[in-house]
């Protein structure tokens, strides 16, 4: 498919939470790719398994979580992993920025020490090293007056400052990959294209690849090259950017660009299609196809079979049988 | 790096502590090296001999306030301020005094007649005097040259040297009776090989040794600390493990582990006391008042109190209670010694006891309360009277009840029954004439008897020792008979202390002498 | 009306799930077996004690456990301790649940009148409340004792009032709470009267965390009996209680040491079983306090 | 937030006013009074009289309490009529004592029950929490008094290894003074220890599962740092507050430990003050717990509104 040998791999990914009640497949067989360097958007309504993805790249799924599957950094297998050899990878190659800056941050302790705690876990950094040097990814992540507010507990930041803060923490040991789980969810406008603009520009800087994970697809038309759409627990689609949002294939792709307010289409009344009805939660895979529930081009047929994945392009994919057709212009 | 909480906890334990150790080094610093550490069964209460009203407080007083008459190894009354046992009048109405001369109290100031006078006119009038009954007889107080003290009584009243050789005896130094007053408690002044020190708190007394004693030569001790432990158990342990030199009211359950240590030395005295039942008889309202018919069975029917006594087994109520270690008793007086009556206990006779309740045609059983101060050991001895009485038809209820409610229902006459003890006096008159004479404030059985009241007159005026000693010898049968109260044992107060510990006076009246004490060779 | 339905509805539903995690627990379940089997020795002291426990026998006292047909020795007095641990249960017993129940019927509705009424009538309660926790439990148990005598009513008397405040609070607490909610709004808005709104309709709702209270109180109060009767303002002699039966003993742990253990043992086993199955309890109806 | 100051000293204020009420009346509500447990022995009516002249409590109620409240505010208890010296000495001459018992016994609560509720609270539900929490249950369950009583048992009848009983001075003694504290501490602390350990132990998990403790583990901290700095330290905020409240029980329990260790604190003096109706002592006693109580409670009441809301948006505490 490619040249150059994926920086992550993902094949095969299924995250299973036992209950008496019934196990949940939260996420069942997923496959991606990320290429160094890249910036990749994962997309789906929430409960869709996409944080869940993210979070078993590191390890961090929740306790009663069971993931099986092959999650790839560099050729080395992360799954079962000794959490020793994990927790090295956390932070120095694999950083991650979360979704609430304020409750993502410890109130108790500085801002600066939460930065410093990387470099001195990483690069074993003195204590004294490891502040200047968080001074200056404070500095480099737009944080004004960095020595000052390095002595601020997050409180006294600011949502947009705070966010700067969990960014600057990610890049500190100028990782390979920054997973970002909807970073600019919990910010205003203005604040979200700052941030936004911040990765484009680190990315550019420091050339991590990053994954962004959002719901929010004005975040994916900004910033991403690839998208990945999730529904369920499965990827439905997967295609470049401008294809998809020009012509996404599958019905679910279709309704979530349906639901985006389109920046800048002045005067229009942007109606958002609302997808009616829930994510659903399964079992085990389903023999059917997940989205038939809500689909509104659902036929027989969607209903007797697991639909399969195929090629729609390069770099593209989809997995439906009804898929919309591309109406060339 | 530690987190902020954190730190604010240690910041508050060390504080804390560092105050802690401050107070404590204010109050309590290495000041008292060598000192022989005593451990006292209760608190003194004002360490004022005019105030006074404890038994403790005597032994403290025993160490620093000496008294114109004490008494010997034998109890027989020597004297100590005075130069001699008292010249009395044939009519016993003069008691003339002789005072040693060259003595001076501890703050230096001297001895004479004069101070005498003014401690014993201040027993005598002051408004919170507990010496004033004691003195009641003396009308007036002379100092008939400056070796020389006078007492006129106003009737003759054979008990007084025996008073004078407790604290109605203790000198105080007029000068710092003049300065402190009521509060001569504080800092109280006598003659004594050891002067008073510091009274950090209730529980403790320190004592040092005093440049001014007239036989200083002879003390060798420092000082004493006294130091209040209140519970036997804790006494006993404390003994032990070494933190405490002599320990006094040595608990009878400890007794065997004490007396086996090889470390230790105990000596048992019997004491001048005794514990009994008080029966009301006659309390209608108020010791103080006059007394009457009571609504008391046992006050109706004297066979009934007979027959209480019958079921009791004074020997095994000693046995099971005490283990053995008291001595079963059944008058006011002590057991041995010059005022020992001889006399032989009524023993257990259930059948006798049983007929008895019979024949007062009462429905059985027949209920009585009685009031135990609420410690575990009156507990348990009311519980055995309350099983040996129930054989006779009787249901005692025990009403373990708190010591100062005890005594204040006591008083004031709202009991059937109740158990109180008295630590007992040197004169067999102050062991029975405040509990059988009408209006007297310790007489809680409303007690009245024609009988008792003349012979206790009839002791008092009594000079014959031998004599004195029938007179109270048919005062306790009588007393015997008449059942207001029903004496049960004396208990043994046993003296615990470490080997290297000599030379301690413990004599009958079990008071703590350490004028001639050492602290000898290792513990 | 409909409403109401459906909130009984969903209590039965919350009960029958609050049984279920109760019992899916066996720490829980070992609680509620120890409280029974608690209680039946209470009820069935009479028939399953070997001997009296009030009757000396001055002929064997101290005897270790199993000589001369005593299971766990004798007293002081000579008196089945084993007999004496099982009457003591009821002692335990009574002074633990009476004071108890007894203290949360008082402050229930001192609480409710509180929550719901606010203001003054809050602030004085409040006060009061605040006063009865500033003064040392036990010296008004000490002082009650003195004034009325020791006796097994001024024990639950006392034990009784000390559980006053903390339910007041409880209670205050969750009223406040339910006050805001949209029914009790309408009702009063319907010109309910106060009462019917504070007794039919609030205090169903607060019930559970009062429950909890309660079962956790229970173990609190039954240590305090104790410890009263550690101090001798108990029950009277010869009433068999485990507080006093350890009093006693302390002159005698020399000599026979298992008369200082056995009580304390039955003390302690009880208020597990109580605090494990109060634990489960809370658990059970308030899922989300822990 | 001065207005909430005010109220909240205003508030503590009217509690002890009312608390000094209380007690003032409650202490004469006993039978007897001082001057009958002073006189046991000789119990004359005149000198009754003459004692409860000179502390005067023979003047009318009202009168009495303004003269007693009047000089208790300026730190005078007056005088004991037990013991003839003033109570404000004998106080501060016993609450050195206790406080060091209560500051061990805090001292012990905190290194059992903050380590065990950390490590309970690891894996909830698993083997550790198990032996954990039921270990606290226990603690909770068992009466102090008793636990003393099998301590002296084993460590000092049995093994000999520490005194029964007693107390010896810090300052000629630190050794010995330590030696006679360890017991009561242990004993004093355990119950603590157990609040303590639950509240740790729910503390720790509530931000186990923050957002804060996630991004900590993203950054591959090891699991040391993440629950002993992370997770503990908010923890701690909730866990201060619940020791600050554990002082009532710590005030009870001064009295039975100190009274089945024979140790001379305030707790003993209390007990006595009852038993000899040491008027003033048990005023001041009784004054001085509740100074404690509506000062502790103050403090964690303004310390508590002054963290909350920085800590409830956080969602680092419930």
């Amino acid at each position: 498919m490619s040249e150059t040998p994926p920086l992550l791999s993902i094949t095969d990914l299924h995250v299973r939470f036992p209950s008496p009640e019934g196990d949940v497949l939260a996420v069942g067989g997923l496959d991606l790719e990320i290429r160094p360097g890249e910036m990749l958007a994962l997309v789906g309504e929430s409960g869709c398994g996409k944080s869940l993805t993210a979070l078993s790249i590191l390890g961090l799924q929740p306790p009663t979580a069971r993931v099986s599957g092959s999650i790839r950094l560099s050729g080395q297998e992360l799954i079962g992993l000794p959490p020793k050899q994990l927790r090295d990878i956390r932070g120095k190659d694999v950083a991650m920025v979360f979704q609430e800056p304020m409750s993502s941050l410890n109130p108790a302790f500085t801002v600066g020490r939460q930065v410093d705690e990387v470099t001195r876990r990483h690069e074993q950094l003195s204590r004294r090293a490891a502040r200047e040097r968080s001074i200056e990814l404070l500095d480099l992540v737009g944080v004004p007056e960095p020595a000052r507010r390095a002595g601020e507990y997050p409180h006294q930041l600011s949502g947009g400052m705070r966010q700067r803060v969990m960014i600057a923490m990610a890049i500190a040991c100028s990782p390979k990959l920054i997973i970002a789980d909807e970073p600019t969810t919990a910010l205003d406008a203005t604040i979200q294209a700052q941030v936004l603009a911040l990765f484009e520009k680190l990315r550019a800087d420091f050339g991590s690849a990053v994954l962004v994970i959002t719901h929010d697809l004005g975040v994916v038309a900004e910033i991403a090259e690839r998208v990945v759409v999730m529904y369920a627990g499965y990827k439905v689609e997967q295609a470049p950017v401008h294809p998809l949002f020009a012509h996404p294939r599958h019905p679910y792709t279709a309704g979530l660009l349906g639901a985006v307010p389109m920046l800048g289409a002045i005067g229009e009344t942007a109606v958002l299609t609302e997808i009616p009805g829930t994510v659903p939660v399964f079992a085990d895979v389903p023999e059917h196809c997940p989205f038939v529930s809500r689909c509104a081009r659902a036929q027989p047929d969607c209903h007797e079979a697991f639909p399969a994945r195929h090629a729609t392009g390069p770099d593209a994919e989809v997995a439906c049988v009804h898929e919309l057709e591309v109406v060339s212009s | 790096m530690l987190s902020r909480p954190t730190r604010l906890i240690v910041a508050v334990s060390a504080l804390s502590l560092v105050l802690t150790s401050c107070t404590a080094s204010v109050l309590g610093a290495a000041r008292n090296a060598g000192y022989l550490v005593v451990a006292l069964a209760g608190q003194t209460g004002i360490l004022d001999p005019t105030q006074s009203s404890t038994f403790d407080s005597r032994i403290v007083f025993a160490n620093m306030c000496e008294k114109l008459y004490d008494v010997n190894a034998n109890l027989k009354l020597v004297p100590e301020l005075a130069a001699a046992l008292p010249t009395i009048s044939a009519d016993g109405l003069t008691y003339d005094i002789p005072i040693r001369s060259g003595i001076r109290f501890n703050d230096g100031s001297a001895l004479d007649a004069d101070a005498v006078r003014t401690s014993l006119m201040h027993y005598k009038t002051d408004a919170l005097s507990a010496r004033k009954s004691e003195l009641k007889p003396v009308t007036s107080i002379q100092a008939l040259n400056p070796t020389t003290v006078r007492l006129h009584l106003k009737t003759p009243f054979s008990p007084l040297t025996s008073i004078l050789a407790d604290r109605s005896g203790m000198v105080l130094s007029p000068g710092a009776l003049a300065r402190e007053g009521d509060n001569f408690g504080r800092n109280p002044v006598c003659v004594g090989p050891f002067s008073f020190q510091a009274e950090p708190n209730p529980d403790e007394i320190d004592l040092t040794r005093s440049p001014f004693y007239y036989n200083s030569k002879s003390v060798t001790l420092p000082g004493i600390t006294f130091r209040v432990v209140v519970q036997p158990a804790v006494r006993a342990t404390d003994l032990r493990s070494g933190d405490i030199d002599v320990i006094e009211q040595a608990a009878p359950q400890d007794l065997t582990t004490l007396s086996s240590d090889p470390g230790l030395n105990t000596k048992t005295v019997p004491s001048l006391g005794y514990t009994g039942i008080y029966i009301n008889v006659g309390n209608v309202n108020g010791s103080t008042k006059a007394s009457g018919t009571v609504n008391n069975v046992l006050a109706k029917y004297p066979a009934l109190r007979q027959a209480l006594d019958l079921s009791l087994d004074r020997v095994a109520i000693n046995k099971v209670v005490f283990d053995g270690d008291y001595t079963p008793s059944c008058t006011p007086l002590p057991t041995t010694g010059q005022w020992a009556p001889n006399l032989t206990c009524p023993t257990r006779d259930i059948a006798k006891a049983r007929q008895l309740v019979a024949q007062t045609g009462l429905p059985t059983p027949i209920t009585i309360d009685l009031l135990v101060p609420n410690d575990s050991l009156n507990e348990e001895l009311g519980t055995v009277i309350q099983a040996m009485a129930k054989d006779a038809g009787f249901d005692v209820r025990v009403d373990a009840t708190e010591f100062t409610t005890l005594l204040s229902d006591g008083a004031s006459g709202r009991f059937q029954a109740q158990i109180t003890g008295w630590s007992g006096r040197l004169d067999p008159d102050q062991d029975i004439s405040q509990f059988y004479l009408p209006l007297s404030s310790l007489n809680y059985s409303g007690n009245n008897d024609t009988q008792i009241n003349t012979l206790i007159d009839e002791g008092r005026t009594t000079v014959d020792t031998a004599a004195r000693r029938q007179i109270y010898r048919q005062i306790a049968q009588a007393a015997l008979a008449q059942r207001g109260i029903i004496y049960l044992y004396d208990a043994g107060l046993t003296l615990a202390s470490k080997k290297n510990v000599t030379g301690i006076g413990y004599f009958g009246d079990a008071l703590i002498r350490l004028q001639r004490a050492s602290l000898g060779g290792t513990a | 009306m409909n409403a109401l339905a459906v909130a009984d509805s969903g209590r039965a539903l919350a009960r029958r799930k609050a049984r279920r995690r109760l019992t899916a627990r066996p720490l829980s379940v070992i609680g509620l077996v120890g409280v029974v089997v608690v209680v039946l020795v209470a009820l069935l002291a009479n028939w399953i004690s070997p001997h009296d426990p009030t009757l000396p026998n001055f002929g064997q006292v101290l005897a270790p456990p199993g000589a001369g047909g005593h299971l766990l020795g004798t007293d002081q007095l000579g008196r089945d301790v084993l007999s004496r641990l099982f009457y003591g249960s009821r002692t335990t017993l009574v002074a633990g649940v009476l004071a108890t129940v007894l203290g949360t019927l008082v402050a229930v509705p001192i609480g409710l009148v509180a929550g719901y009424f606010r203001g003054w009538t809050d602030v004085v309660i409040s006060r009061l409340v605040d006063v009865v926790l500033a003064f040392p439990f036990l010296i008004f148990a000490v002082g009650l004792a003195a004034i009325l005598g020791p006796s097994l009513r001024n024990v639950v008397l006392a034990l009784g009032v000390a559980q006053i405040p903390g339910v007041i609070r409880v209670v205050r607490g969750e009223v406040f709470a339910q006050r805001e909610l949209e029914y009790v709004q309408a009702e009063v808005v319907n010109g309910t009267p106060t009462r019917t709104i504070m007794f039919r309709h609030i205090l169903p709702n607060v019930l559970n965390p009062v429950v909890v209270q309660t079962s956790l109180a229970v173990p609190a109060t039954i240590v305090g009996a104790a410890i009263l009767s550690f101090l001798g303002l108990g029950v009277q002699p010869p009433t068999a209680d485990w507080g006093t039966m350890l009093s006693d003993a302390e002159n005698y742990l020399g000599q026979a040491p298992w008369l200082g253990v056995f009580p304390g043992v039955a003390i302690f086993l009880t208020t597990l079983c109580f605090n494990l199955f109060g634990d489960g309890l809370r658990d059970a109806l308030d899922p989300t306090a822990r | 937030m001065t207005r909430l100051v005010l109220y909240r000293v205003g508030s503590a204020l009217i509690t002890l006013l009312l608390a000094s009420i209380v007690v003032f009346l409650a202490v004469r509500a006993l039978p007897g009074g001082p001057a009958e447990a002073l006189s046991a022995e000789s119990n004359d009516p005149a000198v009754l009289k003459a004692i409860n002249h000179k502390y005067g409590f023979d003047q009318p109620l009202v009168p009495q309490y303004f003269r007693w409240l009047g000089q208790a505010v300026t730190g005078n208890f007056g005088t004991s009529p037990n013991s003839g010296l003033s109570v404000s000495s004998t106080l501060l001459n016993d609450l050195p004592v206790t406080l060091e018992l209560a500051v061990l016994a805090l001292l012990v609560a905190v290194v059992i029950g903050i380590p065990a509720g950390v490590l309970s609270a690891r894996r909830p539900g698993g083997a550790l929490d198990s032996v954990g929490s039921t270990g606290a249950l226990a603690g909770l369950s068992i009466p102090h008094f008793w636990f003393g009583i099998l301590l002296i048992l084993g460590l000092s009848v049995e093994l000999k290894w520490l005194p029964a009983a007693g107390f010896v001075p810090i300052v000629p003694d630190p050794l010995g003074n330590l030696e006679h504290m360890l017991m009561p501490a242990v004993v004093l602390g355990t119950g603590i220890a157990a609040v303590v350990m639950r509240q740790t132990r729910s503390s720790v998990i509530t931000a186990m599962s923050s957002d804060y403790v996630r991004t900590a583990r993203a950054k591959g901290l090891s699991e040391w740092d993440v629950i002993g700095h992370h997770a503990l330290r908010n923890s701690l905020i909730t866990v201060v507050t619940v020791i600050g409240l554990q002082l009532g029980a710590l005030i009870g329990g001064v009295v039975t430990v100190e009274q089945v260790f024979g140790i001379p604190g305030v707790g003993k003096l209390t007990l006595d003050s009852v038993y000899d109706r040491d008027y003033p002592t048990l005023q001041g006693v009784v004054l001085l717990t509740a100074l404690g109580y509506v000062v502790t409670n103050l403090i964690v009441d303004l310390v508590y509104s002054v963290l909350n809301p920085r800590i409830r948006v956080a969602g680092g505490a419930q």
